[in-house]
């Protein structure tokens, strides 16, 4: 009898395995993507280059957790490196001009984040405008304020314990992998665990009917682009650490990176439906194929062509391996 | 009728991940014919209906269609072969004007040297409309119509096909009576013609009014094909549920207390209605009926927050209200199942637990953490009233049957325990098996004291449910009939603005 | 109403806008400044353009000379459109700032042949379609600065080859890209000495640059110097190096004299930045370009110069003495 | 009798009035732009200045064209700048290396463009793959392809005829103008007089319908990225031209103009609806701002501040109007 039920159990067990596999097929693709790797090179499957491309990651894996929602919601937020940029010089500022103590100046720039985030939120249910315009104008207004503030000259001169948040370990691990990785989990949690994120998929799958279920599609907004501004500060302050001087510059072109990484994840450009998990696996694909090239001394004209190839080759294997993960489930 | 068989589909079988959807179809339709197929939900018509027109592969069988056998690859070819089909959910593309619709895919005929031509186009629609007495302007935009309308739109752009083989989806789920009686003029013009034509309905007495014979569906498998002229109600119902007695549904009595839940009065919005007062009593069910594009929705939606209103005021228990979205009207206890499933109710991304708890989120949540053991309890409490059957509440709510997802979206509403519930059409593609359970429930939620409104175009269920029957004609308040004084005649009298007393 | 036309027809004579700070009988001589990009160095370059054009209005000259800067942002196209509007505005004199040599020509032409005083500040090699072509801060040269100074430490021993890591601007500047090229070109000349190890596009940014020397780190240990285009990317490297206790062998250098450039090279992360002193070469070009529109100027029609300098840990004291850094 | 059908007709004139306006706002949002612009600067509305800002949008405007049916059939291009500077440079080629003749290179480079574009609509449509990954990846494939090939050196010694078609005149009218016209007259003729217009715009508003009424989404698809293709290859001819060298920077950064012009047109980023009238003032009011800023000698930073500003406000005011005019309508 107990053989007849682990009989039974076996094919279980292999249909739920298909089952993640089908769900997370990106990791596979990640996977994939290590095998070839570290055949290409020996040097790529070490401890060192693994922290390497998590830290790598980090300043896109952190806004791309709350970047998730965004899409999720059927949204898009183009300010989100402007913000990045704006967070550093206001931290940076405080403590260096200020000379505000860290902590608070962290705070300020934490607040300042999600304020701007909330900012666009607010225009856009407002005035019922479109998000990709709305955030269009806001990114160009934060990065305008950056420029004139900061008259294009970078912030330098950081404490040493906030350049450690950038550049510091915890044992043997990068702090700000530990702070993405915190990130990604409050983020996760918020999307899996609560109605905020049952409401942002909701919006995201058919805003009418959420509204006719009493999801206040206005405060749904303001939240995740408030999550998103304060995901965006939390880069900025781990950026500004990592590179110990708040540029001007900072996060220029991070919104597609960030889309790239929440695409690849599995989250849909169209909405309703979220994939933290792959965003970032998303984001550590990108991670691996930059660090991957870097390490194989492709010529930097080549680069461009083989990112954009194999960004298109990870995404075949997702569907192909869909495709027939799902022939074999119709199959049994 | 020819004896010419058009149409003959053997041993089909067709799954869909694990689900297997048609273990064993078959079908045979003759030239002319009017073929009703029926059975619970999920029994598996739409999908073979959709395997015939190549928006399924399936899996195993033989399809012979004039003699060929087809195995058509996308809905394309079917629709170029002769084969057209009013699908069960609206597909009309919101945005674009109802002769665009119509002509959609269509387009070559009215090409001169690859321009459109847009005057042609709007004469053949306006012939095609007439011909079948429908009113509804071809240049009006799909969006701005009630779901009704849209249906009719599906029926006309099934038609201007010249198909020798129509399927049609449950084509009277959302019609009233008199778009009813057109739809079957119709079909039996048709089959004078030569048309066939596969008839899918939940309603008994339509099948075998419309039909010449009918096949039965069951757990994905054929049942049997039946002559309507050698069987009655009851051997249908016996071959759709497997048991013999079915018991109908019939309510005794006036239940309602006179204490006033809500109370409308002198609700106005400019050109949609006016001068609306009704109020609902604890325990009452309050029928409204009317003919399609009443107003009997939109006022209902207006109550609920979903529309805005110019005047007028809500009183909730005697204290007035300011509802101003649905979100007030939720928190207040008023509650509203809408008629348009597919834009309006469904979530197509979320599972079907996540479809029902959306309203009642916050019920389940302790600082807004949802606890999904208390999420899942009272699913399943209500799911177990709905006689809902599905494989899983982790699927996602597209994978159901029509009628399956109604019942997951009436459940939603069942969940909230609301104090005044607005019900649209509650019982749109539901089986006959399910539907007198959900009348019962109906009448179970009554009793427990709550306010019933029920839109319905099916004028028996509003009379054996009701206490009390209000009829709308032309955005106003025709009529308000008691229990004793209601019948047929005199709802259809008022809802046509004929007055026989006078 | 006839007031307001009148007004309006005053308005037209540059004369009424302009700002009379030396005399009321000075003409108005507007200039336009087309830059490529705006970066720290241009903001900088500005504030000598603005010192210039002060002390020319002190001068008597009889004119007030007053300017306007426009940002083509990179974009050739854009670059055309600003100086069409500039030819279309009524300036006097052009301070052109290429994008491009050859994509930007047609827009430099244009405002030569519409009339305006047009100063080449990037060596365009179009002596017929500019009024001044000024040779002291272009890229070329300053590429043979930085080869000097790297040749420098061949010569004295302290490597016995440079093991290079180029990091390069953004592709999409291609004028810039000379930061880096002037390296794989001296590797074919001299294989032996020159290795080119690997190259990427930081794309002026620190994190990124400081991700591709992370990974350098790992692939390529034989790297003993990194060419970086600006002082972000020149920033990037030296934290990359640093966090992994490799700076001290491996050189940095960038180019830019920018005063975050300055005071690494004071704190030893940064080994060599080649440039010019933005604000001076704001200074002369626009002293340039005043003399030629004064009919002042009577030297050949390309002007050299040598502003183009370096600093290192050598010879920073004696910059900052002649240049102390602004608060 | 005849007074009272003129007393019937007269609010219908006045109603269609309104209804033009309100499907046409953005009209009158580029129209309150000017007025504003002439009180501001004498010199802005001169025939010089007007043929100088036509000039201006021309190459985002004859993209932008193309790109309205994109954005109305719910998809999106990333590739097109790529596409811009592959096509300049294949034409160039042909015409400095090869020695072609001028005709020929130009029908090659169409030729390109169109194949470009259609390569993308190939691999969304074969492997059903989300469009944003797609283009994004061909983005960077055929810019790699430009910067091999040429090295990073501009092609220069273009024929003077080649250069006519972007600096030269026909009477008054600039060529490009002309021929960014007669781009947009095109497209807007295959937008609303062609069933492949009904088709782009059902497969953006309810694909599923679209394809249940044998509308065959892969070829609209085919036929909408090959438009698109064609229009860049028609932009790169002009700004090649225009430029008189091929960049191999060219149309960097063009799709978020396209997308700025196209949505400030009043298509939504959604899909399903199109207006290629719209999208011309769309581009028209990016290039007043821009010209406009330049003729008041705005501080660049402040430029950029103001860019974002006036087109939120140009949005604004389109949305007020609406509502204004929506409720008008509603009274009646
Ligand atoms: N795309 C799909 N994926 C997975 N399962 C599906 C899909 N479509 C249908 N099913 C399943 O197939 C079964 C048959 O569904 P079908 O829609 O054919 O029922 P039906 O007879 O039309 O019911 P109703 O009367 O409610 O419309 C159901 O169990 C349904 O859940
Ligand atoms: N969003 C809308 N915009 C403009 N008109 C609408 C809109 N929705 C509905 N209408 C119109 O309002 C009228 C009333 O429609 P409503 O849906 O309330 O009718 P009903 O009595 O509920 O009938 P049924 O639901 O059976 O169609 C219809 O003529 C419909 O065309
Ligand atoms: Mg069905
Ligand atoms: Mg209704």
């Amino acid at each position: 009898m107990a053989s007849h039920t682990n009989k039974k159990l076996q094919p279980e067990a292999a249909k739920h395995l298909r089952e993640i596999l089908v769900n997370n097929k990106v990791f596979a693709v990640a996977l994939l993507l290590i095998v070839i790797m570290s055949f290409l090179s020996e040097r790529f499957l070490t401890t060192t280059n693994v922290f390497n491309i998590l830290r790598q990651i980090c300043i896109t894996g952190i806004v791309a957790s709350g970047f998730s929602l965004i899409i999720a919601a059927g949204e898009i937020d183009l300010s989100v490196g402007s913000i990045v940029a704006f967070v550093g010089i206001v931290t940076s500022y405080l403590m260096v001009t200020v000379k505000m103590p860290m902590v608070i100046a962290i705070l300020a720039g934490l607040l300042v984040g999600m304020l701007c985030g909330m900012l666009n939120a607010v225009i856009i249910s407002a005035l019922d405008l479109p998000p990709f315009i709305v955030t269009l104008a806001t990114q160009s207004l934060f990065r305008g304020v950056v420029y004139i503030w900061t008259n294009m000259v970078s912030i330098i001169g950081l404490p040493q314990e906030f350049v450690n948040i950038g550049q510091g370990y915890l044992g043997v691990i990068p702090i700000p992998v530990i702070i993405m990785v915190a990130t990604f989990l409050i983020v996760w949690f918020a999307t899996v665990k609560t109605s905020f994120g049952r409401h942002v998929i909701a919006m995201g799958g058919n805003k009418e009917a959420a509204y006719l279920c009493g999801v206040r599609i206005s405060r749904v907004r303001l939240g995740i682009y408030g999550m998103v501004g304060l995901c965006c500060a939390v880069a900025a302050i781990v950026l500004t650490g990592r590179t110990a001087s708040a540029q001007v510059s900072a996060g220029n072109g991070m919104e597609m990176d960030c889309i790239t990484a929440v695409v690849i994840g599995g989250t849909p450009f169209t909405g309703g439906k979220v994939n933290i998990v792959g965003t970032f696996i998303g984001a550590f694909i990108v991670g691996i194929i930059n660090n991957g090239l870097n390490l194989l001394a492709v010529d930097s004209n080549f680069q461009i062509i083989a990112k954009g190839l194999m960004i298109l080759i990870a995404l075949i294997i997702d569907r192909l391996s869909t495709n027939f993960l799902n022939k074999k489930r119709r199959k049994e | 009728m020819d004896n010419e068989l058009l149409l003959k589909m053997t041993d089909i079988q067709k799954s869909f991940n694990h689900v297997r959807a048609v273990r064993n179809g078959q079908l045979e339709i003759y030239k002319g014919e009017i073929h009703g197929l029926i059975g619970e939900n999920g029994a598996g018509k739409s999908t073979l209906m959709k395997i015939l027109l190549g928006v399924h592969q399936k899996d195993s069988g033989t399809i012979l269609f004039r003699g060929k056998e087809i195995a058509y690859k996308s809905p394309e070819e079917a629709l170029n072969n002769g084969i057209t089909m009013i699908h069960q959910e609206i597909n009309l593309v919101p945005q674009m004007s109802v002769m665009e619709n119509i002509w959609l895919g269509q387009e070559y005929l009215f090409k001169r040297a690859g321009i459109l031509n847009r005057g042609k186009m709007r004469k053949r629609t306006a012939e095609l409309m007439n011909r079948l007495g429908i009113e509804i302007n071809p240049d009006s935009v799909v969006s701005s119509l009630s779901i009704a309308q849209m249906q009719l739109i599906e029926l006309v752009r099934a038609l201007s096909r010249d198909a020798t083989l129509i399927i049609m989806d449950e084509p009277t789920s959302s019609l009233a009576q008199k778009e009813i009686a057109l739809l079957v003029k119709i079909v039996r013009m048709l089959s004078a013609e030569g048309v066939s034509i596969i008839f899918i309905s939940h309603k008994l007495d339509e099948i075998l009014n419309v039909c010449d014979s009918v096949t039965t569906m069951k757990n994905g498998e054929f049942m049997g094909r039946n002559a309507t002229c050698d069987i009655n109600e009851q051997t249908l119902l016996k071959l759709i549920v497997g048991r013999e007695n079915v018991s109908g549904f019939h309510r005794e009595g006036i239940h309602a207390t006179d204490q006033v839940v809500l109370e409308v009065r002198d609700f106005c919005s400019a050109g949609v209605f006016e001068d609306v007062n009704f109020c609902v009593h604890a325990g009452e069910i309050l029928g409204v009926a009317g003919l399609v594009g009443a107003g009997r929705t939109e006022i209902m939606r207006a109550v609920f927050g979903a529309d805005k209103h110019d005047s007028g005021e809500i009183l909730l228990e005697g204290q007035e209200l300011k509802i101003r979205n649905p979100m007030d009207a939720i928190q207040k206890g008023i509650c509203m199942l809408q008629e348009d499933r597919l834009r309006l109710g469904t979530v197509y991304s979320m599972s079907v637990l996540q479809n029902a708890s959306l309203a009642t989120l916050d019920q389940f949540c302790s600082a807004t953490v949802v606890n999904k053991k208390k999420e899942r309890s009272a699913f399943h409490e209500i799911m177990e009233d709905i006689l809902l059957k599905f494989h899983s509440e982790n699927e996602s709510i597209k994978n159901l049957s029509g009628g399956n997802q109604q019942k997951v979206l009436l459940g939603r509403w069942l969940m909230a325990h609301p104090k005044v519930l607005i019900l649209d059409e509650p019982t749109r593609g539901i089986d006959i098996g399910a539907k007198y359970e959900i009348y019962r429930l109906i009448e179970k939620l009554a009793e427990r004291g709550i306010a019933i409104i029920m839109i319905s175009s099916e004028l028996p269920e509003v009379l054996s449910l009701s206490d009390r029957v209000m009829v709308v004609r032309n955005g106003r308040i025709a009529a308000k009939l008691n229990r004793g004084e209601v019948m047929q005649e005199t709802v259809m009298a008022h809802a046509f603005g004929i007055n026989k007393e006078e | 109403a006839s007031e307001n036309a009148n007004q309006t027809e005053k308005n037209q004579e540059p004369a009424a806008t302009a700002e009379n700070s030396a005399g009321t009988d000075a003409k108005a001589l507007r200039i336009a400044y087309s830059m490529d990009s705006l970066t720290e160095g241009m903001v900088a370059q500005m504030e000598g353009v603005d010192e210039a054009i002060a002390a020319f209005n002190n001068s008597q000259s009889g004119y007030t000379a007053s300017i306007d800067y426009f940002n083509a942002a990179s974009d050739v196209e854009k670059q055309i459109s600003d100086v069409e509007t500039i030819i279309q505005n009524g300036y006097d004199i052009l301070m052109f700032s290429s994008v491009d040599t050859s994509g930007s020509l047609p827009a430099m032409k244009a405002a030569y042949d519409a009339g305006l005083t047009v100063v080449d500040t990037r060596k365009m090699d179009q002596l017929d379609s500019c009024s001044i072509s000024l040779d002291f801060c272009n890229e070329p040269l300053q590429g043979e600065f930085m080869r000097n100074w790297m040749q420098a430490l061949l010569d004295d021993g302290k490597a016995e080859a440079l093991h290079v890591g180029i990091v390069y601007g953004a592709a999409a500047q291609t004028y810039q890209l000379e930061r880096g090229d002037f390296v794989k070109r001296w590797a074919e000349e001299d294989p032996e000495h020159i290795i080119v190890e690997a190259d990427a596009y930081g794309d002026w940014d620190a994190e990124k640059s400081q991700s591709i020397m992370e990974d350098w780190i790992q692939a390529h240990p034989e790297i003993n110097i990194v060419v970086t285009g600006n002082t972000a990317e020149a920033l990037g490297v030296a934290n990359a190096l640093i966090g992994a206790q490799k700076k001290e062998t491996t050189w940095v250098v960038s180019f830019d004299i920018t005063n975050e450039a300055l005071i690494r090279i004071q704190d030893g992360t940064l080994d060599c930045a080649v440039g010019f002193s933005p604000k001076d070469n704001g200074r002369s070009m626009t002293e340039m370009g005043l003399k030629v529109f004064m009919g002042e100027y009577e030297g050949e029609k390309e002007y050299k110069d040598d502003h183009v300098q370096y600093v290192d840990a050598t010879n920073i004291e004696a910059y900052l003495a002649e240049n102390p850094i602004e608060k």
